[in-house]
């Protein structure tokens, strides 16, 4: 942590999709089911710190980030940016000078820009509807700078291309870019390299990082890779089903897990030359439906060290360690 | 070509195979006189970069290039009959009974309007033989094989979960017992779980079955875990091919020596990892001589000019100057 | 072995019941007498319900002799009680909120009808108010007392169908109508000529006369109506087709818009005698004729048809003679002069004005051709009055030139057709104040309307045809109405299947003629 | 346990459609009958057009009592009309006097789908196997015939297509009946009659399906030609199957999705789609109705036309919904 | 570089643009298309430099439905105008509405398919109500009621442009009926493109909902708009000769869709008189495939997955 205030906040943060009950149903307004992709999550970012977001595929982390990047609505908690109270917030001028701090990266660099739109364009938006620019040569001078430091250069040579004339490594940047161009406060990464080989990989971590350390930019790094949360971040949460189940340093997380989830996901990775940890036995069974949430410990029906009491009654988050938490029975002891 | 089984006639050889893209103007040429033999119950790993022709070789392999791709060179031979795979209808017969494929994506790859049950089913009726009901049971067998309860069979594909369709297209390769199965990216966008399940289930596989695997993959790891040997692709070429062991321990060729150096490992201690420096070769323009000369860091002169050839090295093969090939006998690269 | 008459024609009957439909008029008249009927004062052979008429010297009461042992076509006696309870049933709705005043068999007329009586089964015996020849003037169908008796004004007007097989005397009944498309004809056992000799009749109604000049030509009708000009020149050249012409009632006729108050025209121009008297000196009758009609028309004079022998005259002595100069004259002289110099005329208050005409065919008449408006709009063009012209359906049409009143008004100008009967009463109906339906040119004269009113009270001919005269003579120089031309039905049917068809008026407008008598080859 | 869920999830889309349609229905039943009254002219000058002799006031005020004109529009006429409608009572005709107006419908309606509904099942035939193959075999010789033709078929209306027709296969060739339904000549005699009606039906059939046979061609070969380049027809073909196979038991399938929606939407206008054609051909149909109403101004009747119209094509929506949901497990 | 680099945005877009028309006008379909609509175009701007003036019943010449010859090569009407005279004279009337209407359904239908498509929710749910009713509406019924109101507006005979005004109720009526086709294609696009990731991330980076909607969403419902501008075209030139009977229409300048009728009524079809009902048809046909096939270039052109990939 590199500075002590929090720069985001998320205080028992829901996202829940309605699941459309049938006809009489509604004509009689009873309540259906609903997905809970988001089920009180509680998450502080600090400015300049790099947090990683990890967990099982489904377990709402891109909803988190559309959350924090008000792309959809939370249905409780609250969304706290630099203490102000952002939940709510819909007016078209707060939203703007909001997304002046908050920027998002993507997962999918392939969608994520219009294949009708030059680079040059792609990376300008920002800067055009967020009124950051006074004149056409500023303009090109912050593009140019955003592509420059998304690693794309020269600069001038990328301009009137379109998305397709580029590789996915330097569509990838281009998205990096339109975040940079803003000089944000605050990066969401959704996933910005599952998709890429390692090379290339390397490439965008080295900038995300570099930025970090050069411009105190905080990052939420969005990821199902435990190596590369360590790698990059300062502290690791783990989701699951919609829920932190382990938060702590990077280092405590991999090292010294607390959770029997994170554990199986670090036992699940796989390990050049080395065989699977010993210790904790493999999960057994399906990940249960976000629609049907088991009761007591969510991770109950598959966790290996399960007990009487994981089926009753819900753990709260308890300290384990500094800044180390684990939502867990076993954790009390 | 060298043999390292002369006992054997290898399941599958491919000889200085080339596939060039865009019939008209500049063609692309994707691969590049890639040669391999994959033997039965084999698995080798297909690695490169983004681009460098990966899924061009394995689609190559099971004569499935797309409208706009020529085989400009070379062959394929199964069990030692050459194998006719730029003419369709003639490779009808060997298709999915002798190799099958699971396709990059899943999702696409399953017809969103059938029921699982009736997509495995239908190369039994057609291949094997079956009837619907002979047909219907063994998908459902294959299901379970693969760890999908049989009551799911009558899902459509958008009800499973990415793990279950990419199960489902497992499922559906090993329908006719074939000898090799194809794998593009099988695992890709699968977290770690349900990805070490996957794996699992195609070692156990292929052991019970004896069948040969080609997997193509960005991650190394899962190299190391899975596989018996790799292939280093780089700009359509075959730049290093060895066991797993040895090229992990000890790569020969700089590329891969790049590649294996920035995968992070926290045993190695947080270090950042460093990407290759330079760009990926264009390959309507390749560079002359090695393709990677120009990213390369211990670059020589010959190498901005001579293509190096793809040279017996130790148990594997390497295309580097730095490492001449130790027999005369070694693979011509094709020009 | 007897065959059925096909016959197409541009016709949309809409309902069997004579007191509710115009449109049905075609059927109907195949199946219903008239008491006397216009035709049969014209052509000696084709009587009506009544066998002979005569008027007592006080000319209000008329004696008719219904024809002995009449049948209707169920096979019950039509006598002279039938014919009584037909007129006493429409008198009875007289003032009533279901007055039966909309269809073919309407109360007009019957208000100065002091009584009519059946003193025995073959007499009728109608008394008036005062002298009219109403009495064999009127086109009431007569129909059977035993059906209608039960029915109800407001049902007779409204929902009440008159299914086919209808009864009646005529010779060939409806036996089924199938609207929009054809109406089956059956020959009347009991007609008092005789059954008809044809096994029946097929009347196809058609939209447009392509259908008719197509079966004509490839055998599938006998006869066919309403045939456009080019049609009929190309079934001329058909051997096996005789084409006919026949001139019918239909004036087609410019009108003006007199009206002085709501609904007036564009401008007061309209309501000046003298303005339009000197525009009918720019209306040329024989080139409308020649151009737009293709010579299928007589060129228009006053307001009595040709047809009408009794009332027609050609008033050579006051007849306007197209020149377009002595128009232009005419204009200047009675104020109308181009001020300005701009080649357009202007008003008496100096105004410069446009006139709008509008057209369109109204249902069940011969359509007027757009090339009589571009002649009219080209000749006004040249003596400095352009006009503007609006096409419409017409039921458009219907609705825009209704009185006032009803909403219409508002043009200036109207190129439209009426089909009325030959009658004294309905030849002066353009004219005629009180009549909402056909005086289109809200025109209001006193003089006129006493004299229609005298020729109501008329029944000796030669007192009438003089009145008709004076009237038509008083209308002409007021021109309210350029009447432009009496368009001809085309008609033609084959040689091959049926004898009988008579040289003149191949199928009677007025009557069942020649249904009673073809014959097949 | 799957089939279950789906069943519900179907009956929640059926229970969804059916509630938009009806609300659909309601709004176009009553925004027709209030753009009917407030269309300029006096409905009583319609019911009055014909009368002879001057009318009373009185006499008007009993018609508008008659046919409740004199009560407010807004709602109890419109509740009225909704309700009578419910019954299938569509009121009474303005021109044909003592026509119902629904019975004056259905009289023409045979008439109509037998035309519309032949072309229909015609164009859908041979359109969309000729552009499911041109699709397949995008660039062959059979495609750019199919296509250039198509557009040309697609960008002539029917109208004209049908005068066309007239002339060259009835007035100069003499080959084909050119109007109405049936001969006047031919006898009452059922096979004939028959064979007479199918004679008739061929021009005007032909007419209304070329039309949408350009239709079918475009969409079912753009469906197509989307379908063959998606990746489970690479599976299809991996798995060794002849193309034949490939087109039958996957392609089809999947490229009658937008097809499937297209009939569907057509087949809303079975009713009146024909409005111009059947003019043109003299055709004994509802359009022959329509003109016929409009030219008397005939408000009651127009306004069953539409109600069905609007029915029919309201109905084919949700069957369109319905349908997309069997053949497509994936839509929401 | 600086300098350099402010020249690039510019000339980017100029490249885009000359890209764009290349490979626009190397579609052969494109110029087919093209020359004819221009060359229709040159013929309704000069009608009276081509075949003289106007013919009326006054002025014609000709024999009545005389065949094509030397002296009239399309022949004559039923009142003995020539029938090149007309169709030429035809063409203004007969353009103008074709183009204006199209414009007018597409860019209402555009708006409101996209507009329904993009904000959802009640919006969606009234627009699209609202589609439903004009889509089963007949063209007529609403010139029934437009028509008397606008005529009572705007005055019975007053002109704009040379051309009457109840021609651009003509033009509204048609514009307002044939829309609903394209507010349900367009909103159906719009469904699927605004849940592109590409949309979110204009979102994110402070786009307004218009800008998203022109400079994101529009582009991507070029293709089909463009298509359904040819349908709408094709429709306008005949839903005009319909609509001119209810008083909308000029018979003294007749447009396609009004000689066709004229010829038509005429019985031009039993007598044989194909010249009189060819030649407005064709003219119209051509029109309105020149087009579907620019429509079918540009849907082509603006279709990234039909542009080569490299
Ligand atoms: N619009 C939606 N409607 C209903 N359910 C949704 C919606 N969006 C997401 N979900 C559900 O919410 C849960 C979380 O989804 P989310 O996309 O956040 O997962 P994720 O952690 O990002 O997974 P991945 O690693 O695959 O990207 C999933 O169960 C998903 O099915
Ligand atoms: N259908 C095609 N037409 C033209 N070029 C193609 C086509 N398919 C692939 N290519 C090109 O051929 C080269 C090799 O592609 P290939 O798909 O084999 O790469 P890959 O190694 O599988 O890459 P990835 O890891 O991204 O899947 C790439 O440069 C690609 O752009
Ligand atoms: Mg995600
Ligand atoms: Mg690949």
């Amino acid at each position: 942590m590199r500075d002590s205030s929090d720069i985001l906040r998320l205080e028992n943060l829901q996202v829940h999709f309605p699941i459309q009950g049938g006809l009489f149903d509604r004509m009689l307004g009873r309540p259906c089911g609903a997905v809970r992709a988001v089920d009180g999550l509680d998450l502080n970012v600090g400015r300049g710190e790099i947090v990683a977001l990890v967990g099982e595929s489904g377990s709402g982390k891109s909803t988190v980030g559309r959350v924090i990047t008000k792309l959809s609505q939370p249905t409780g908690g609250r969304l706290l940016f630099e203490g102000r109270d952002m939940t709510s917030q819909r007016s078209s001028s707060a939203l703007r000078s909001y997304r002046h701090h908050v920027q998002m990266i993507f997962q999918d660099a392939y969608q994520a820009l219009n294949p009708r739109h030059t680079t040059f364009d792609i990376v300008a938006e920002p800067l055009r509807s967020l009124r950051l620019v006074d004149n056409d040569a500023q303009l090109s001078e912050r593009v140019s700078e955003a592509l420059a430091a998304a690693g794309l250069n020269p600069p001038g040579d990328f301009f009137a291309r379109f998305p397709h004339e580029l590789s996915g490594g330097q569509r990838q940047r281009v998205v990096i870019a339109g975040a940079l161009a803003v000089k944000p406060e605050l990066i969401v990464a959704d996933e910005p390299v599952s998709m890429l080989d390692v090379s290339i990989r390397a490439q965008i971590l080295q900038v995300l990082v570099d930025l970090r350390d050069r411009h105190n930019m905080a990052l939420l790094f969005i990821t199902h890779d435990l190596p590369l949360a360590w790698l990059i971040a300062d502290r690791i949460a783990v989701l699951y089903l919609g829920k932190l189940v382990e938060i702590g340093s990077a280092d405590d997380i991999t090292f010294k897990p607390r959770h029997p989830y994170t554990v199986a996901l670090l036992n699940a990775t796989p390990q050049i030359g080395g065989a699977a940890r010993p210790g904790v036995p493999a999960l057994q069974g399906e990940v249960p439906s976000a629609a049907r949430l088991p009761n007591g410990c969510r991770f109950h029906p598959r966790c290996p060290l399960a007990f009487d009491r994981c089926k009753v009654e819900e753990p709260p988050a308890i300290e384990v360690g500094p800044h180390h938490m684990s939502a867990c029975w076993l954790a009390e002891r | 070509m060298t043999n390292s089984f002369p006992d054997k006639e290898p399941l599958l050889r491919v000889d200085g195979l080339s596939v060039d893209y865009g019939l008209k103007g500049d063609p692309l040429r994707a691969i590049d006189g890639v040669s391999f033999e994959l033997r039965t119950g084999e698995a080798v790993a297909l690695v490169g970069e983004s681009g460098s022709g990966k899924t061009t070789t394995a689609m190559a392999i099971a004569g499935l290039l797309s409208p706009n791709a020529r085989v400009s060179g070379g062959q394929v031979h199964y069990r030692g009959q050459r194998l006719p795979i730029d003419d369709d209808a003639a490779m009808r017969p060997h298709r999915w009974s002798e190799t099958s494929v699971v396709f990059q994506g899943a999702m696409n790859a399953l017809n969103p309007v059938h029921r699982i049950t009736k997509q495995i089913a239908e190369p039994c009726i057609l291949k094997l033989g079956m009837t619907r009901g002979e047909a219907t049971a063994r998908a459902i067998e294959l299901l379970e094989l693969v760890g999908i309860p049989a009551d799911r069979g009558v899902a459509y594909p958008h009800e499973l979960s990415g793990g279950m369709r990419q199960r489902v297209m497992i499922a559906m390769a090993l329908a006719c017992r074939p000898s090799i199965i194809v794998g593009d990216e099988p695992t890709t966008a699968l977290d770690v779980i349900t990805q070490a399940q996957i794996l699992k289930l195609l070692r156990d596989l292929r052991s019970q079955l004896n069948l040969a695997l080609i997997l193509i993959t960005h991650d190394l790891s899962v190299v190391a875990e899975s596989c018996d040997r790799v292939m280093i692709m780089y700009s359509g070429r075959v730049v290093e091919d060895g066991t797993v062991a040895e090229i992990f321990a000890e790569p020969k060729h700089p590329y891969t020596k790049l590649l294996i150096a920035s995968i992070p490992n926290p045993a190695n201690g947080k270090k950042m990892i460093r990407p290759i420096p330079g760009d990926p070769p264009n390959l309507v323009n390749r560079p002359s001589g090695c393709a990677f000369h120009p990213r390369c860091p211990s670059t020589m002169s010959v190498c901005t000019t001579e293509v190096p050839r793809l040279g017996r090295f130790g148990h594997g093969r390497v295309a580097c100057h730095l490492h001449p090939p130790l027999q005369e006998n070694m693979v011509t690269v094709h020009a | 072995d007897d065959r059925i008459v096909r016959v197409g024609g541009v016709a949309a009957p809409d309902s069997m019941n004579p007191f509710a439909t115009w449109g049905a008029f075609w059927p109907l008249v195949f199946s219903y007498d008239f008491l006397v009927g216009v035709d049969a004062q014209r052509h000696q052979d084709r009587m009506g319900f009544a066998k002979s008429w005569s008027v007592a010297d006080d000319n209000v009461t008329w004696t008719f002799k219904i024809w002995p042992g009449m049948k209707w076509s169920d096979g019950k006696p039509a006598t002279a009680r039938d014919a009584a309870f037909t007129y006493n049933y429409l008198r009875g709705s007289i003032g009533k909120p279901d007055e039966l005043n909309v269809g073919w068999n309407n109360t007009s007329g019957l208000e100065n009808v002091t009584s009519i009586t059946a003193p025995d089964d073959e007499t009728l015996e109608i008394v008036t108010k005062m002298p009219t020849r109403w009495p064999i003037d009127n086109y009431i169908m007569m129909v059977p007392e035993h059906i209608w008796k039960d029915v109800s004004y407001a049902d007779a007007r409204g929902t009440f169908q008159n299914k086919p097989p209808l009864v009646g005397t005529g010779p060939m009944i409806v036996a089924e109508f199938l609207q929009g498309q054809f109406v089956r004809l059956t020959p009347n056992q009991y007609f008092r000529a005789g059954q008809p000799p044809s096994a029946g009749m097929i009347f196809h109604l058609f939209n447009t006369a392509d259908p008719i000049a197509q079966g004509l030509k490839s055998g599938d009708l006998d006869y066919g109506m309403y045939l456009t000009a080019a049609q009929w020149a190309d079934l001329s050249k058909d051997a096996t087709i005789v084409v006919g012409q026949n001139r019918v009632e239909q004036r087609n006729y410019l009108a003006f818009n007199t009206a002085s108050e709501k609904g007036a025209g564009s401008t007061k121009a309209l309501q000046d005698p003298a303005f339009r008297d000197a525009i009918g000196y720019a209306i040329d009758q024989n080139a409308i004729v020649d151009r737009a009609l293709r010579g299928h028309a007589d060129p228009g004079v006053g307001l009595v048809m040709p047809v009408a022998t009794d009332y027609y005259s050609d008033l050579s002595d006051i007849k306007r003679h197209f020149n377009l100069e002595e128009a232009a004259r005419r204009l200047d002289t009675a104020g109308y002069r181009d001020t300005n110099g701009d080649g357009i005329r202007e008003d008496k208050e100096g105004k410069s004005f446009q006139l709008e005409l509008v057209t369109g065919t109204m249902a069940n008449l011969i359509e007027i051709p757009t090339a009589v408006v571009q002649l009219i709009a080209g000749w006004l063009g040249q003596i400095g009055i352009p006009v503007s012209v609006t096409q419409l359906d017409s039921g458009a049409l219907n609705s825009r030139t209704a009185p006032p009143a009803y909403g219409g008004g508002g043009w200036d100008l109207l190129v439209a057709g009426t089909w009325l009967s030959p009658s004294a009463h309905d030849v002066l109906g353009l004219g005629n104040s009180a009549d909402r339906q056909n005086n289109r040119a809200y025109w209001k004269n006193d003089e006129f309307d006493a004299l229609l009113s005298k020729v109501d009270r008329t029944a000796d001919l030669g007192k009438s045809q003089e009145l008709v005269e004076q009237a038509v003579r008083l209308i002409y120089t007021e021109a309210p109405y350029i009447i432009l031309c009496y368009p001809f039905v085309l008609d033609a049917h084959r040689k091959d299947c049926f004898v009988g068809w008579g040289t003149q008026d191949i199928l009677s407008m007025w009557s069942y003629f020649p249904l009673d008598r073809l014959k097949s080859i | 346990m799957a089939g279950q869920a789906s069943r519900n999830f179907m009956s929640r889309r059926l229970g969804l459609a059916l509630i938009r349609a009806i609300v659909t229905l309601l709004i176009v039943a009553t925004l027709n009958f209030i753009l009917f009254r407030v269309i300029p002219g006096d409905p009583a000058n319609m019911l009055l057009a014909g009368a002879r002799s001057s009318v009373t006031a009185e006499q008007i005020e009993a018609q508008r009592q008659n046919w409740g004109l004199d009560r407010p529009l807004f709602p109890d006429q419109v509740v009225d009309y909704l309700w009578a409608s419910l019954h299938g009572d569509l009121g009474y005709s303005f021109k044909f006097r003592g026509r119902q107006v629904a019975d004056l419908i259905f009289e023409r309606l045979p008439a109509t789908i037998a035309l519309v509904g032949l072309a229909q099942i015609i164009a859908i035939l041979g359109g969309v196997m000729l552009g499911l193959y041109a699709g397949w075999r995008r660039g062959g010789a059979i495609d750019n015939i199919a296509t250039v033709s198509s557009l040309a078929l697609y960008s002539t209306p029917a109208f004209w297509l049908a005068m066309l027709l007239i002339v060259t296969f009835s007035t100069v060739s003499g080959w084909l009946p050119g109007y109405g339904a049936y001969s006047p000549s031919a006898s009452i005699a059922s096979v004939d009659r028959l064979l007479d009606y199918l004679k008739h039906l061929a021009l005007p059939v032909a007419a209304v399906a070329l039309g949408l046979i350009g239709q079918y061609v475009v969409v079912a070969r753009a469906a197509m030609s989307e379908v063959v380049t998606e990746d489970y027809m690479v599976t299809a073909r991996a798995k060794g199957l002849t193309h034949r196979q490939m087109l039958m038991h996957h392609a089809c399938r999947n490229a009658m999705l937008p097809v499937v929606t297209l009939i569907t939407l057509n087949l809303g206008y079975v009713v009146a789609g024909a409005i111009t054609v059947e003019a043109v051909f003299a055709w004994p149909g509802i359009g022959g109705l329509t003109v016929e109403a409009l030219n008397a101004r005939d408000y009651p009747v127009l306004q069953g036309i539409f109600l069905l119209l609007g029915a029919s094509i309201v109905a084919a929506n949700l069957l369109a919904d319905l349908a997309y949901g069997i053949l497509d497990p994936r839509v929401r | 570089m600086t300098e350099n680099i402010v020249k690039y945005p510019p000339r980017g877009r100029t490249r885009a643009v000359k890209r764009f028309l290349g490979q626009f006008l190397r579609d052969r379909g494109a110029q087919v298309g093209l020359v004819c609509l221009v060359f229709f175009l040159i013929v309704a701007a000069m009608p009276n430099m081509l075949v003289g003036p106007l013919q009326t019943a006054i002025n014609a010449t000709g024999d009545f439905l005389a065949p094509p010859s030397g002296q009239h090569l399309l022949g004559t009407d039923e009142v003995g105008r020539d029938v090149l005279n007309l169709i030429v004279h035809g063409a203004r009337i007969s353009l103008t509405i074709a183009l204006l209407a199209t414009v007018i359904s597409l860019v209402v239908g555009s708006t409101v398919g996209m507009a329904s498509g993009y904000f959802g929710g009640w919006v969606d749910t009234w627009l699209m109500r609202i589609t439903d009713f004009f889509f089963v509406m007949p063209s007529f019924v609403l010139a029934l009621i437009i028509t008397p109101v606008v005529l009572e507006v705007m005055g019975r005979s007053g002109y704009i442009l040379g051309f009457r005004l109840s021609l651009f109720v003509i033009i509204t009526v048609i514009g307002m009926t044939s829309w609903s086709f394209v507010a349900r294609i367009v909103r159906s696009q719009t469904l699927s493109i605004k849940e592109r990731t590409f949309i979110d991330r204009a979102r994110v980076v402070g786009s307004s909902n218009l800008s998203i909607m022109v400079r994101h969403i529009l582009p991507n419902l070029v293709p089909q708009i463009a298509a359904n501008g040819a349908l709408v075209v094709a429709g306008a030139i005949y839903i005009e000769t319909s609509l001119s009977f209810l008083g909308l229409g000029d018979p003294l300048q007749p447009s396609w869709g009004t000689l066709l009728s004229l010829a038509q009524r005429a019985g031009a079809a039993s007598a044989g008189a194909w010249w009189y009902l060819g030649a407005p048809g064709v003219c119209a046909l051509m029109v309105s495939l020149s087009f579907v096939l620019i429509g079918n270039a540009l849907d082509d052109t603006f279709n990234p997955r039909r542009r080569a990939i490299p």
